[in-house]
């Protein structure tokens, strides 16, 4: 089936930080991305459980499948949101169906 | 003093206090028990729709007092000042940085709304009347605190800035909405509407408190098993302090403002409460830098045990001395 | 007039509309306040085998009233019927394209549980005794709507298909099921059975109702938002005028069947609210190319603060002037 | 007989029962009707707080019973030993492999708190009083019937490891705890706690406990739906008969050491009762090999829902033969 | 380690049409799947959160790994079902440990 | 923007193994992970959805990101894990910003 090439993009990112980072991909014009419930993770910062936490706390994952030449313009806008925090964004190489949604 | 200890004991031995310890204990011991993050959330919501509408019926039945202007700044107030005097005693007590020390005051300065629910319910096991309103002032004193600590920051030359949109996302924040919109149904439906659903806010309300303890425990322990070390004496010693200096100065002000015996307890349960909901996830905004396991363990795995287990009935035996009620 | 006007006025004001009213603000002041997904779940389940169950006790109590299948067979008809209605209706008030039409027709045509349920607590609150099986004919009228809708795009040369399956998956939808189970349970244990468990289905019921039409003002609150400019005012008029033309059309048929004022209020409501739960999820199987948001909106975002604020009690006048009740 | 046959009559229509029977037949319809699993998981927690703090609070009543050793004791020999008499049926019975067997058999040495709980309130509407430790009891036969399965794969060679860390997690599983727990906190406050929330943990628990009982009908009916063909007719009369086995032997130990009615048959619908919460975790972690669609179908399709219907009154009939109470 | 080159196929739809991908996944022989929990999205009909949900609506995240050369069979499935209907597919290679799995 | 080039492991796994097999990440010198809820699946075992489970049942994805030279050493720890049990591991390449944090 005919497939074209594409960036998948995953940011792990904490909650009180989606709507920011959210808000800075519409503005760099993606307007497409997943946002999936993260129920646990450890970095850096230490371990943690969605189930340890009080209120708007814990993670989230937001991920993008964005035109390859896209790819610049929406790490900037997500790195501009992540970098100062608690995070981490990986890129890998996707196909999708039906460009035209992208 | 035997009978503030007395009062301790029975307060200590309540089912409210033991929910607590064992979720406390399970944690510690590292039992896999957990209350699923939904269920908490819809206590937490429970307990602010209950509390709020509970107040507001009040207020339709005893009237807007004429105090109560006076206790909404009163609120503000402390709110405003409690995390300067917090930022200096950290800088004197600890070693911790301008951005954590301006962190950890937002969290003092701002409330905690299950202590004061743990406060009102003290009260009524001892049939102690408070002002209604008092949950407004509740409402009121959450947000200030974080102004202050962002003032602080910038004060010392740090960059922690007022993001866009955040002054409304803390005034518009859930729990915030849910406590003074709740007030505001029940100060219209008064008895009336309490008699429809007091089956539902008042009767459970305690054994509902009981389990949400449970969790906050379990959460407690959890924090305070992975920040082990994190944290140095003197940190700690602040986190039992700090309340003190709070209720004693609200203590002044409150009956100052000639609030009752009730009024005062719960006027001081606020200024010495600290948050660990809305301004934690402000801070995580507006002071990335800061460390949240600092602020998180002391406001929650200190001293929110502090307050609920020794704080209250000590807070409760000072105003009725000084108010002689 | 005047006594409609108070009677609305009265409703108001009751704790379940204010709550309603505090999700809708909070929503549009764009708080972050929401209620867990999976607790609305289980709040709706409880509000569904509540109300079933009690139907049930309620039938096994006056027994299997002559007029039941009448009433059975009166409430497939008008859901069959009014989404034929509702479609010659947008067809000329709007310029909705014939699938949406349809799609909407779908959602008048079948039923909202919820302001079925709040008709009912304002009929209790005036004392008003309805027949139990109502809710039998409420589960009898979700469906039929869909089908007709279905019909309507088939007719117009459409291609809306009933994909292999969805008919029991509508029939068997959770509410359905669980709404006709529990008023079996309820037929079969009876007044000893809601004895047992009457202190979880009755005394908190009305408070669990407030909490969940806070939900539902979140929810219509931020569909409304979402949706702002996709409606036109012809739309808008519809979704209002369209509940009181299926409540009239109700109100007759219900009064040539002999209801009682009860049962010919409920009736009315049942064909003047409109479906945002199980024609929606159905929708989008049968009819994918049709525009949620433009029937969401209207279901959720019109007609239903509209049924629940102002519509519930000018049933009630009417029927009240009409049965002479 | 004709007694124990109306006994078991009045039991089936109980609310309670009759929702179990719904969830499956929903389930076995492919009906959508599901109950989140957040909810669930709350409302089982506050089964077992609640049922543990009343345990506490009888014990703190009626004081520390002398028989209270000896049942516990009674109970840990019974959950050490069922699994091995259930071992050689299951030989005898089934082709299971030794791996399957002794995973099935973990599972009748161990409880399942729900039918406990089912047992209680049959008791309750009865008027039987039973030994409050009869929660502590529970507790204490979770976890012994683990090792006695991997003590029997151990001896036929089978490599079924007590992985590091594994018993720790098996003690303090969040329900024993939560059981546990509450139980002392009930035992510590008394009636004087009790008072304080029974309009929590009293009032409502019958209503609750129908809502998880739909949940348990709709979660058997689907594993029941997914492993047909699993089970040969041997396996399913082993589910069927090891509960009698079980009961059997408790019966005699019950009365030997003096335990009240109500505590013969509490300890005879314990021993009659399979895991099917924290065995099947641990099986997973000790004999990954062992296939969970065996052992899950046998304790929640097969003997959860016959002690649920059939069993629990016919060990009371039983246990007042015996004991003539 | 050794591990086996497959696709991992992503396919985010409308939790309504969850059994019926599901359903022709198996048709199409592909018995092996995660269904992951979507909390949020955005795309060309706007934006949505779970929290924001009555009833069954919302997405789900359909998360395949299979062996290249059934690629094509699964995103005809796939296709037929997300055709009509709002959602993304997208493909990425793939490691796997196991294939005896696939 | 720069990136570096890492692994992206996805181990869907049991969850009362989900404990077991951080630590095992955590010994084989993996702190980096995210863990995401897992709603159903479907595999050689059969199908099941979380709805369908009682107590600690169901699936749990975990999610690394790595240098590529430390693969190895966090798929034996994995697998070592995984290996009797339910579940699967796949291995994508990727990029990702801020390698200091691997
Ligand atoms: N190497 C990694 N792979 C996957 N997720 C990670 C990794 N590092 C960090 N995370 C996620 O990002 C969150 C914050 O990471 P950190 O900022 O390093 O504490 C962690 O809790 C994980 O959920
Ligand atoms: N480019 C994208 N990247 C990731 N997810 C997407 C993308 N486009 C759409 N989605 C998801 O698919 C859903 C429906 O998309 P759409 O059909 O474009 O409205 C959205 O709510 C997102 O969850
Ligand atoms: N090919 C696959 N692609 C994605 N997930 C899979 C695949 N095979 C198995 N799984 C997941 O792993 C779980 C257990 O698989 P199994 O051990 O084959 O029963 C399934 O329930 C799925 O969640
Ligand atoms: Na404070
Ligand atoms: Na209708
Ligand atoms: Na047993």
């Amino acid at each position: 089936m005919e497939t074209h090439t594409a960036k998948r993009v995953e940011i792990v990112i904490e909650a009180p930080l989606e709507r920011r980072l959210t808000d800075a991909l519409t503005e760099a014009g993606v307007t497409g991305y997943t946002i999936l419930p993260v129920r646990g993770g450890s970095g850096r910062s230490g371990k943690w459980t969605r189930e340890g936490q009080v209120g708007r706390a814990g993670m989230v994952a937001v991920v993008c499948l964005i035109r390859p030449e896209r790819l610049d313009g929406l790490l900037e806008a997500a790195f501009a949101v992540v970098e100062k925090h608690i995070g981490v964004v990986s890129v890998t190489d996707a196909q999708v169906l039906r460009a035209e949604r992208f | 003093m035997t009978e503030i200890l007395s009062l301790a004991g029975e307060n200590l031995i309540s089912p409210i206090i033991l929910s607590f310890a064992l979720g406390l204990l399970a944690a510690l011991a590292r039992s896999d028990l957990t209350i699923p993050e939904a269920v908490a959330k819809g206590m937490s919501i429970y307990l602010l729709f209950a509390i709020g509408f509970k107040g507001g019926v009040a207020v339709s039945a005893h009237g807007i007092d004429a105090t109560l202007i006076l206790t909404l700044i009163a609120g503000i107030v402390l709110s405003f000042g409690l995390p300067i005097l917090a930022f200096a005693l950290l800088r004197v007590m600890t070693g911790l940085s301008v951005i954590d020390a301006a962190a950890v005051s937002a969290h003092y300065g701002s409330i905690s709304i299950v202590t004061f629910v743990a406060g009102t319910s003290v009260l009524q096991g001892r049939l102690i009347d408070a002002e209604g309103y008092m949950v407004a002032v509740a409402a009121a004193m959450e947000a200030p605190a974080i102004l202050s600590a962002l003032w602080l920051v910038a004060r010392s030359g740090g960059k922690g800035s007022m993001a866009p949109g955040l002054m409304r996302e803390i005034l518009l924040n859930g729990s915030i909405v849910l406590l003074v919109g709740s007030f505001f149904i029940g100060a219209i439906t008064g008895d009336e509407g309490l008699e429809q659903i007091s089956a539902f806010i008042v009767s459970p309300f305690q054994g509902v408190l009981c389990l949400f303890l449970l969790d906050m425990g379990l959460i407690a322990g959890r924090g305070l098993r992975q920040s082990k070390g994190v944290l140095g004496i003197g940190a700690i010693g602040f986190a039992i302090l700090m309340p003190l200096i709070s209720a004693s100065i609200a203590v002044v002000i409150g009956t100052m403002i000639g609030l009752s015996t009730g009024g005062v307890v719960l006027l001081m349960v606020l200024a010495a409460s600290s948050s660990y909901i809305a301004v934690p996830a402000a801070m995580r905004v507006a002071l990335p830098e800061a460390n949240p396991s600092v602020y998180l363990t002391l406001s929650l795995g200190v001293t929110f045990p502090f307050n609920l287990t020794l704080g209250i009935p000590l807070y409760l035996a000072i105003a009725q001395t000084v108010t002689g009620g």
